[in-house]
């Protein structure tokens, strides 16, 4: 049999490591195999701590859980951080008033204590229009779920219940874009896939409102939900000489590709960083098991990581 | 023996299964209040016949008729395309060889032929059913567990429910296609017994493959062979001394 | 006489008014066939427009891609051929057995009454449940891996309650004289049941059988979670082939995707154009239900046409 | 019998052929025994993964039940397993689940039970042939397809209608699975039809019933179990249905008997979470469990159900 | 008339279908190479007494056997526990009511027996199979199209194609059961023709609800009532002058 590396994991990481495995088997001549599934970041995690997966994609930090299973196994991880995703705030495009939206509004909008209480818009801000308010978000066992609520209502996984939950965010597109006060967030790339149908809500957190853009969440105005994503490479199989020179291939051809597929690519001293992990073995998460928000992400990578 | 009226007479009937020229010319009477039995081997066409008279081939594609079947006193052609099967089929009743009661209760069952055609008095239905049980024989049994499923009675028992149902609807004429061949001797003799009692109120034309049957319990019988009918008369004469040496091979059992 | 012709006339109105029904009942019957057909034909021609630029040989010989013009299906159709064989060669002899024996073997007890219940609800059980049992049971207590052979047995539990279902119906409907004729010539229960029972009830239950597989090959949820990918660019190997020589059943326990995934995969995507894949590869796995539903219509002919009770 | 003199009966005298058969007797047994095990065998594969999917089931439900009492379980009205504040009521997702199912039946039953009837009693022979292929190539659609017809197609048809309709809700879900499941209902009950005899239909054309009255007066009656067959059948599959909803009907655990609103079904939530991002052995992992126990349970109950009066009609017969 | 040998012989026969006592305490011999016949109404038992030969009951559960059939020359209790009912099967043929060949090839329908015996041999099956349907008097009209299917055979054809497969096999004992009355006049003479010229080589029981026929074929006749063996005599003597006035009714026809 020849060389495969086995990837799987993250929906929202497999178009980028969709885009790199693509490249690379073309590098390679197909000498090397890639072969990339999508079972959910916590699946993904499953059987990459059974030894069964070189590469996991993950759209969060690895989880308290799943590093005792890796421990478990003893199986060793290097932590990639390798694009962000910008979590985009959108509303349908006949929404003329909510151009932009505080933290504190979309705290009101989200927290539990709105459930059934928050049902139109003028009850967000006395200026906006009496019109329903329709919300669309990720399913609850997502990572982009646990990111949103964490840096919105302060607490993960901490939300009200009565809005439509996806996991297919096509799904949530559809909805918004029939919903006149429809307001729903989602992952980037969709936003800029559906600019016609949709309508990008400024984020203000603190400092203005700030609208969604490669460039703002390059410099880190767009706070708080721009997120990083990873990969988390098997120590051991690093030692192979394919996985090793996929990994390579990837962190440096993450920019071009990142951009490809309408992520928006991490400051380029991340990248250093990471291959610096990887000769110093630095193996390890720098997030000790929890989900880390509006932390700025060149210094995480310089933290000491823990196993 | 007094010349009867004539209730219904075939005149040139053909019949075609498809291809299958099955009844040939055939010309015969049925008389008003008599038992006539359609006797002759397997296959000879009698349930043919038969069928003929409710229009039962229609059901099936491919039969064709040829010919008619006059009713009087209207002096309908039954087979004419323009009459309507189900019309003809309010007028003529059937029994059928197998009992073939509906998976509903014993009342439902006689009822099935008023409610088709449309009655909905509970108490006209009521007392039809009742009289229609009696005619077959059947009340003193049933009339305490009228809502009892079909199915739970015997045999013989289902074969009377099938001829009450058949008489509820005051047939003019009756049908009966082999009514005792899947009946024990008791219930057998049961049914012979109402056919004898019922020829009073109705014409009745019977197919019979057991000639000691049609002797016992027709006015007239037709042999029939290979399609055709070979002989038509009284039933003793054709028992006793029938025209053709044919009949005769039959009925004394020296055929084949 | 004039008894007769008022008592004609009114029957004449009853019937009239009857056969108003029989009308309105054939239109009816008619209507609901076309809601069913015109839902077929609308979701086939939806995905026709929607897909038909993307339609080439290309699209059937090139891998996955992020860019979509140049995405194919190939790995996809391969892997749900490959997986198919397997279901069909797992599902329709255990599924048959199971059939012949509740018809034929099995005593009417208790047993028999649990298999049966037993037989329906998992008709019931959501596929996703069947993906969970598969991947403690086939992928790791058994080791098969994350391969065509453990999605194969999945699906193939998957469909067996319909197969064992039709089968039982087919075997039904052979007539008992049939079975007297086969034991009066002195055949053993099993002899009848080879030479008899198995070949003349085979048109009913390749109907089972074929239902069974339009269902299997449409399957999303239970084969992503044992394990099957969304991107791999190359196919299982072919016996006696390749680098080092692959044995007669590599190809069982090779890696693989298949058409619901692709397809599953590109409609989350948030490109447009990709949605335009997906509505091809829609097209393409219906077209492979439809020759499956073909064949399995054409063999039923001429099995039946040689069995007339 | 005195004309015949009974003849002296030989004294017994195994004759060679007959001793042949003898020998082979032993083998023939041993095999027709073997091939018996073999079917019973394959009749257990099913009850082998019927116990496999309870086992797994039961085993991480436990588990579940160790963090949710029971009680919680079935009365809460809540179902926020993964939420910060966690509520483990599975009456959402069930009342979810039914009204789905209810309103896929509403279309699956009238509609398969005419379309059987139609083609067993009305059709001439060629529709018949043509139809019922067609029909079956409706239960081969891969149902992902029918939740993207119900949400781009259905609903806005709906929302002409009934324009204060949300863009997720269980009656267009509903609805498109109700036609999906259609084939299974009229295949199934049309074969039950056909399979009344003749002899019943001779004796309802007979009384001068037409066509309608001999279908629904008497055919339809005497193939009843065959109907309940194929509703039982109908409702497993609407029971179990997955990815229509999850697609369509909002994903929202909604305790509502509306179907003008969106909700949540067992099955979506399954595989919703199954596929997801959440750590596997966590609670909230294990809900899928549960629920999936749940689900097994309510198919379970229509099946015995079916199952019992099934063979008390048959009985009538 | 000579003594003719005993082929096999009913001791105190009963016979359950469950609960329903069908056959009551029968006794009666079955001469060798000859042709006895059961006659009686119809639900009196003549299927289920033949079909105890070859124990077909077995096939159905609840069915329960007491008493013996003694089979000779070996003396084997048919009936016996510890006997194989395809043992049984092997010896003793059977021809049914309505013709059921199996769907198969006219060659495949004959060497069927053959086969399930495990004769592989092409040339020895080829004889057989010729043996057979010459026996069957069918030889003449198939032999160029022995790979047609048994279906496009005619009615009549199509029994006397049931009697060549069971013939094939050399039974020690061959059973009709009513083999004419699904067929036509033309088919049922050359089946009764067939009758008389098989018994010869092999003894037949056989089962008729037509009398005439009883009379034609047959060299002993029983006459069975309600379960029981009614009177057994030769067919000539029953026919004349039956000992028993039950029989001469149903005879005569006057019965019921
Ligand atoms: N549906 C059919 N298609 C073609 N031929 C048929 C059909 N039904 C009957 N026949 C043929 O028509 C002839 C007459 O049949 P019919 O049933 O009328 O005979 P019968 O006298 O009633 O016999 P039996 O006493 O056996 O009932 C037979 O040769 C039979 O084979
Ligand atoms: N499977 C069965 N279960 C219960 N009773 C049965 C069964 N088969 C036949 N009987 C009953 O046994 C009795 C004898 O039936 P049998 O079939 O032997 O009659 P027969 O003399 O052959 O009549 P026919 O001339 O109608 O064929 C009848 O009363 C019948 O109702
Ligand atoms: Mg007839
Ligand atoms: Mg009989
Ligand atoms: O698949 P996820 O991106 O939601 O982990």
């Amino acid at each position: 049999q020849s060389a495969v590396v086995k990837v799987d994991g993250s929906s929202t990481v497999y178009p980028i490591t969709e885009a790199v495995a693509e490249d690379f088997q073309k590098a390679k001549k197909n000498a090397v195999k890639v072969t990339v599934g999508i079972s959910g970041t916590g699946g993904g995690f499953k059987k990459f701590c059974r030894g069964e997966t070189d590469i996991s994609d993950a759209s969060r930090p690895i989880l308290k859980k799943e590093m005792d299973a890796c421990k478990e196994a003893g199986i060793a991880y290097y932590e990639l951080p390798i694009a962000y995703d910008a979590l985009t705030v959108i509303v349908n495009p006949q929404n003329t008033f909510a151009s932009t939206l505080s933290v504190a509004d979309l705290k009101k909008i989200w927290e539990p204590a709105a459930q059934g209480k928050i049902t139109n818009w003028n009850q967000v801000n006395p200026s906006f229009p009496d019109m329903p308010l329709k919300l669309y978000g990720a399913g609850s066992d997502s990572g982009t779920f646990d990111y949103f609520t964490e840096a919105i209502v302060g607490k993960a996984k901490s939300s009200r219940g009565d809005y439509t939950a996806s996991e297919d965010d096509n799904v949530l597109v559809q909805g918004v874009a029939r919903d006149k006060g429809g307001l729903g967030y989602f992952g980037f790339a969709y936003y800029v896939e559906n600019q016609k149908k949709l309508k990008a809500v400024a984020i203000d957190g603190g400092k203005g409102g700030v609208l969604p853009s490669p460039q703002a969440v390059e410099n880190g105005t767009y706070s708080p939900l721009s997120r990083p994503i990873f990969i988390y490479v098997n120590a051991k199989s690093l030692d192979k000489p394919e996985v090793k020179e996929f990994v390579d291939f990837y962190l440096k051809n993450a920019p071009k590709l990142v951009k490809e597929v309408k992520y928006v690519p991490l400051p380029s001293k991340v990248y250093e960083a990471n291959t610096e992990r990887l000769t110093k073995k630095k193996v390890g998460t720098v997030f000790g098991g929890e989900e880390a928000v509006g932390m700025k992400i060149e210094e995480l990578v310089h933290r000491e990581a823990k196993l | 023996m007094t010349t009867p009226t004539i209730k219904a007479e075939a005149k040139d009937l053909n019949f075609f299964y498809g291809g299958f020229h099955a009844l040939k010319g055939l010309n015969m009477p049925v008389y008003e209040k008599k038992v006539t039995a359609l006797i002759g081997p397997s296959g000879c066409g009698k349930s043919t016949f038969l069928r003929c008279f409710n229009r039962m081939h229609d059901l099936y594609p491919g039969n064709r008729y040829q010919g008619a079947i006059n009713f009087y006193p209207d002096q309908t052609n039954l087979l004419a395309e323009k009459v309507d099967p189900i019309e003809v089929r309010m007028r003529i009743s059937m029994v059928f060889q197998k009992p073939n009661p509906f998976p509903k209760s014993i009342y439902e069952n006689v009822a099935y032929g008023l409610r088709v055609r449309g009655e909905k008095k509970r108490t006209v239905i009521d007392d039809k059913v009742e009289e229609a049980l009696r005619g077959a024989a059947l009340w003193d049994e049933v009339k305490d567990r009228l809502d009892d499923l079909a199915f739970n009675l015997s045999g013989g028992q289902q074969q009377r429910l099938c001829i009450a149902r058949a008489l509820a609807t005051d047939p003019e004429l009756l049908l009966f296609d082999e009514p005792t061949s899947a009946l024990d001797p008791i219930a057998t003799a049961s049914i012979e017994e109402l056919v004898s009692e019922l020829k009073d109120k109705v014409t009745i034309l019977i197919v019979t493959h057991n000639m000691q049957q049609a002797a016992r319990v027709s006015d007239f019988t037709a042999y029939m062979y290979l399609g055709e009918l070979i002989e038509f008369g009284v039933t003793d004469e054709i028992f006793i001394k029938p025209k053709k040496k044919q009949t005769e091979d039959y009925i004394t059992g020296r055929f084949g | 006489m004039t008894a007769i012709s008022a008592n004609l006339q009114e029957i004449r109105t009853i019937i009239a008014r009857h056969k108003r029904w029989d009308l309105l009942f054939s239109l009816l019957g008619l209507a609901a066939l076309m809601i069913g057909v015109l839902t077929f034909l609308t979701l086939f021609g939806q995905m026709v427009i929607e897909g038909a630029g993307r339609l080439s040989l290309d699209f059937f010989l090139n891998f996955p891609s992020r860019r979509p013009e140049q995405a194919g299906i190939l790995s996809a159709w391969v892997g749900s051929t490959l997986v198919m064989v397997v279901t069909a060669l797992v599902a329709v002899p255990v599924g048959v057995a199971a059939g012949v024996y509740l018809e034929e073997y099995a005593p009417k007890n208790l047993l028999t009454d649990i298999i049966e219940i037993n037989v329906t609800n998992l008709a019931g059980v959501p596929s996703i449940v069947y993906g969970l049992l598969a991947l403690g049971i086939f992928v790791y207590q058994f080791g098969f891996g994350q391969s065509i052979l453990s999605a194969g047995l999945t699906l193939a539990l998957l469909i067996l309650p319909v197969v064992i279902v039709a089968t039982r119906e087919a075997i039904r409907a052979i007539p008992i004289h049939i079975r007297e004729g086969a034991y009066a010539c002195g055949a053993t229960q099993w002899q009848t049941v080879r030479d008899h029972i198995l070949p003349y009830s085979s048109a009913g239950i390749l109907t089972g059988v074929i239902i069974g597989m339009a269902r299997a090959i449409g399957e999303t949820a239970p084969i992503i979670t044992i394990g099957a990918l969304t991107f791999i660019a190359f196919l299982p190997p072919l016996p006696f082939t390749g680098e080092p020589t692959a044995g007669l059943f590599d190809w069982l326990t090779s890696p693989f995707t298949v058409m619901p995934i692709q397809m599953f995969n590109w409609t989350s995507r948030p490109e447009e154009a990709f949605h335009e894949n997906a509505a091809a590869a829609g097209f393409v796995l219906v077209l492979m239900t439809l020759t499956m539903n073909g064949m399995a219509i054409w063999l039923r002919y001429r099995l039946r046409k040689n069995i007339k009770w | 019998m005195s004309s015949i003199i009974l003849a002296e009966s030989s004294p017994a005298m195994p004759l060679d052929y007959v001793s042949d058969r003898l020998a082979r007797r032993r083998t023939r047994h041993l095999r027709e025994t073997i091939i018996e095990l073999l079917l019973l065998a394959a009749a257990l594969v099913s009850v082998a993964t019927t116990l496999g999917i309870v086992f797994i089931l039961v085993k991480e439900s436990l588990v579940f039940f160790e963090h949710v009492s029971l009680w919680d379980f079935l009365t809460d009205t809540q179902w926020t397993p993964l939420f910060d504040d966690a509520h483990f009521g599975i009456l959402p997702l069930v009342s979810g689940t039914l009204v789905s199912s209810g309103v896929a039946l509403l279309v699956a039953i009238p509609l398969g039970t005419i379309i059987a009837i139609y083609l067993s009693e009305f059709a001439p022979f060629k529709v018949r042939e043509i139809a019922k292929p067609f029909l079956e190539l409706l239960g081969g659609v891969p149902t992902i397809i029918y939740g993207y017809f119900a949400l781009l197609f259905v609903t806005p048809l709906l929302q002409l209608l009934i324009p204060e309709l949300p863009g997720f809700n269980l009656l267009s879900a509903g609805l498109v699975m109700g036609i999906m499941i259609v084939p299974y209902v009229s295949s199934v009950a049309e074969d039950a039809m056909r399979a009344v005899p003749m002899s019943l239909r001779e004796g309802s054309y007979a009384m001068g019933a037409t066509r309608y009255q001999t279908a629904v007066k008497v055919v339809a009656p005497a193939a009843i179990s065959g109907l309940a067959a194929a509703y039982i059948l109908g409702i497993s599959r609407a029971v179990g249905e997955t990815m229509i909803l999850a697609v369509a009907a909002g994903m929202q655990p909604n305790l509502t008997w509306n179907p003008l609103e969106p909700a949540e079904t067992i099955t979506a939530y399954i595989v919703q979470v199954a596929l997801g991002d959440l750590p596997h052995g966590s609670v909230g992992y294990q809900t899928i469990f549960a629920a999936g126990l749940t689900l097994m349970l309510i198919t379970l109950c229509f099946n015995v159900i079916g199952h019992l009066m099934r063979k008390k009609f048959r009985e009538v017969y």
